[in-house]
């Protein structure tokens, strides 16, 4: 089905290595300090008081790709202000000039244990990883690329939803991007959907929740509504672990629940598995 | 029926209880003013129809949620000659915030699916307010394949406050669900139109509207979020509201004009909509006129058409 | 998509007429009179006890198709004792004299006003309408059939589940006959399952609720596993109305839940909006 | 691992606990009978083997329900050199009493699902005792669309006593979930191979075995009801469950005979079946040369046989 140029099953014991000269954090909520090794084998959170490290795209990014194989498409595109909404330019300078990205999402191409991909990550950093215009339109561009290179599809979302600055335009990215899995559907392309820590609305209910194999991180909050708005509305008190993986996997939601280190070779598997035809029509 | 509670029709109101004031008074002293009445009468009128056409965002927002407005059972008994409604989703229940079915409209058959709210507080307990769960959502599905097996276009009617946001609706996939039906219907084989009957109210009525042609009636809205969540998370006031129903752009005026809707059908003013034929007309005429020309066209040509009106929304640098 | 000769949507009237000449029925368990009308206004139960009148294959045609327009198919096919499974002959045997029927299901073709179609009519007489060889048998020619002829396919159910009788070859019609409304599904086909009081076990669990559009009889109790092995097997108390046709609509097993008078104008006005295609592919 | 439970092995056993005694009698009166003891035992061995050839057909029921068998996890564990486990029916929840997912085996790609009981009572009721409910039928549906999706062929193992017979699984739709799996399986584009490792119980068993190949362990059994069921409903006595099990024709040679499954695996008598060499050989041959064979053929020819497969079954008198 895709270009496969070397397996390399060991690949989650690479990240490992990286980390062995141990930076270590201090939690800025509990000030727990842990190295580098323990805060992704903790997928991020604080084991003492579940404080989340954000991880950026760029991070997952390079937690999964062979090295330097990661080719970005598309990093100039920027999101307007089309409503002339309130503030919206100034927090998008923020945001730009905290993260160095341009926009909530890095797409591009990469390959993961030899196998090629078309990749994309969300940023929660970048205003809460929302979509607007430009997110949605980097999603159906790599989506349209991978069915133009027969290549398999991977997204890692962490997002509030859809971006409301944009009003309108920003909805109508959900089915926008999901129109666009419709077609790697009926190209028959591999598509995989990794849900992290956290993501919610826009982007769960459209192309994250699409996917053949739905993968998600350890600990990770995934939803439609927020848990603070359906307490609000409902008056209801949430039941423990609610709307995280676990839970998502109990009530099935979700394939396979992964931590943070282990998701490279976790996704090499799958590759592996996916990367011929069998029995294709005759 | 005439809406008589919205704050801006105050002022009016008041005045036309003094004519009336006035009329009871004339009869008791035998008098009659009743050229003078009804020359006042005439110019209140105007000045009511003139107020309709200076709405402001919000109050069309409010307009847009009245519940006296038709329904998509109502408008399902206007169009349809015979009409049968379907239930259940075929896995865990069946949603009375999502009603469809098929139904026989001037010698064709389509699939029919909207919201339906209810008109008091007993209805609308168990129609859940219009906010679909899960399984509103699978029945729609189920009926969207099934008029697809049949070659029947599909007409759908939006007005909902969004999707649930219970507990039980995330146990049993809420977003799993929507994402579903965006993905469905854009690649369902058979001519789609969508027409916004009141409130669009973010992912819960997006479900509903990947078309080939989409109606907004001209007092409705369609938002990516309420303002009053937005003026709350972004304000930290939810009295902004009225200000950020303007900031959204989400009237049927303001989507017209950025080519997300395709026709925004005037609504009378001050009357249920039903009740005017004009309205009635135009409304059944709009909704044949796309039936008929999106027809023709080979399904290939369809689904391209709907994919790139999709795929063409948003505003970016480049 | 079938041929209409004419169309009579003041279908049910019909049938009401006939039963002006009121005879009575005197309930075999409380004794009850009531009159045909009454009976089978009230679905074939007994107002005051529940006790169920069992209809009769001949009498469900004869309820929705057009006079003298039914032709039976097959009425030769009989059930053979494969396994030499001890009785079964003599309960066929017994069967037969009380009912007049060779096997637990009537197929044929006939016209509901106006529109012609293939109907199959199963009878809880017969050896609690279970499904043998002769009764899968007769349904997949009579599905095959329909898809020779291009006409909707109408199957009233009622029944036990597989017959125990022929072991595996009766477990295996379920199979057969879901296969066959597999075939019926390729070919764009109307099929409408009526579930009729009892439908239990293998026929609900195989073609009976692979319609398109599937309807219960008021009233009728419809499930896989029978109430009194869930109550055995579970030793819970069965909540009211557990199994029957309003609660398969509560929770979303069926499309309607219809009287058996309106029955007959109900599948007029299905036939009558699935009669022709608007935009078939092009 | 033997297998010390059932009851016609008791007179067996009886003599083996003998032996023991003998042994170790000779020990302390320190003389050597090694040799008849040896003799003994093997004549021993000779008689439970040939046993075992004449099992009744109560007694292979017994067999096939027996926990110590190997169960889907085990075999998947033999047959792939890499499987990941997939969950969930996008739907309501996920069933352990059916697994499935996607793995390597020698090269090919394959998705496999089965039932899976638990091997205690903890695992037992964690597994819901192999019994699935509408949630399990669901995710196997889904996973078996993948499979065509990708052009996977598919192995399903079967051993349930059947689908489960509870409240919540009528209410969620179990008759709706198992006919969906005979449709979608008959109609699915690519080979399906069917092994019944235990206990095939009535449609819980039939919804994974519309297949092209069948094939069964020589100590399985398949039926349409349990004996137990069938001697309580037809002889109102549940003791003659042993006669019924033989009326019923459901063990694995009877049901060879019948044309109903294709071949009988032969299981080693009194050993764990993974620790056979022979037996597992014989398992691995079986799948892969169906897979090659099936694998050679046309989707349409491929279709057309396995409908006619289910299609022909049936004896009648016309
Ligand atoms: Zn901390
Ligand atoms: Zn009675």
């Amino acid at each position: 089905m895709f270009k496969k140029s070397y397996i390399d099953i060991s690949g989650a014991k690479k990240k490992q290595a990286k980390f062995e000269n141990e930076v270590t954090f201090s939690c800025p909520k509990c000030l727990t300090r842990i190295t580098a090794t323990e805060k992704m084998q903790n997928n991020d959170f604080c084991p003492k008081c579940s404080y989340y490290y954000v991880t950026s795209a760029w991070d997952r990014i390079h937690d999964v790709c062979d090295e330097n194989s990661f080719e970005e498409w598309n990093a100039h595109i920027k999101s307007l202000n089309p409503l002339n909404f309130p503030n919206y330019e100034k927090k998008m300078i923020k945001a730009r000039e905290e993260t160095g990205l341009t926009e909530a999402i890095v797409t591009g191409r990469g390959s993961i244990g030899g196998y090629d991909v078309v990749l994309g990550a969300m940023d929660s950093r970048f205003m809460m990883g929302s979509m607007g215009s430009a997110v949605g339109e980097k999603i159906s561009r790599a989506m349209e690329k991978a069915i133009q290179y027969s290549l398999p599809c991977i997204m890692f979302s962490s997002s509030g939803g859809a971006r409301m600055q944009e009003g309108m335009l920003s909805l109508m990215q959900m089915a926008k991007t999901s129109a666009s899995v419709g077609r790697l559907r009926e190209a028959g392309l591999l598509y995989i959907s990794i849900l992290t820590h956290p993501t919610t609305g826009g982007v769960t209910a459209s192309f994250a929740s699409l996917a053949d194999v739905i993968i998600a991180e350890s600990g990770a909050l995934v939803g439609f509504t927020g848990p603070r708005v359906i307490e609000q509305t409902t008056g209801h008190v949430l039941p423990p672990g609610f709307q995280r993986s676990e839970y998502l996997l109990k009530h099935g939601m979700v394939d396979l629940v992964q931590p943070r280190a282990e998701m490279r070779s976790l996704l090499i598997r799958l590759l592996n598995i996916h990367q011929g035809e069998n029995y294709g029509e005759k | 029926m005439a809406r008589n509670k919205f704050e801006f029709e105050e002022p009016y109101l008041l005045l036309e209880s003094k004519l009336e004031d006035l009329k009871k008074l004339s009869e008791q002293l035998n008098t009659d003013f009743s050229e003078e009445i009804n020359h006042i009468e005439k110019r209140l009128d105007q000045m009511m129809e003139e107020r309709y056409k200076r709405l402001t965002p919000w109050e069309q927002v409010l307009l847009a949620r009245d519940l006296d407005r038709p329904m998509t059972r109502d408008y399902i008994r206007l169009l349809c000659s015979d009409f049968i409604e379907l239930h259940g989703d075929r896995v865990y229940g069946d949603d009375l915030a999502m009603v469809g079915g098929i139904g026989m409209m001037g010698g064709r058959a389509v699939t029919i699916i909207g919201h339906q709210k209810g008109r008091n507080t007993k209805e609308n307990i168990s129609h859940n307010f219009g906010m679909p769960r899960p399984e509103g959502y699978r029945k729609a599905y189920r009926l969207l394949k099934q008029a697809e097996k049949f070659g029947r276009p599909v007409l759908t009617f939006i007005n909902t406050p969004g999707a649930d946001p219970g507990i039980g609706a995330e146990e049993r996939g809420q977003a799993w669900a929507i994402s579903e039906m965006l993905c469905g219907l854009s690649s369902l084989r058979v001519p789609i139109i969508s027409v916004v009957t009141g409130e669009g109210g973010s992912g819960g009525a997006l479900a509903l509207a990947v078309a080939d042609r989409i109606v907004m009636l001209s007092n409705t809205v369609f938002s990516v979020i309420s303002p009053e969540s937005c003026a709350s998370i972004l304000m930290r006031d939810v009295k902004r509201a009225d200000e950020m129903a303007g900031h959204l752009k989400m009237n049927a005026q303001a989507l017209y004009e950025m080519r997300i809707v395709d026709e925004v059908i005037e609504e009378p003013a001050r009357q249920y909509l039903l009740d005017s034929p004009d309205f009635v007309e135009k409304l059944k005429n709009t909704i044949n006129n796309y039936l008929d020309e999106l027809g023709s066209l080979e399904i290939s040509k369809l689904l391209e058409q709907r994919y790139s009106r999709f795929r063409q929304i948003g505003q970016f640098l480049e």
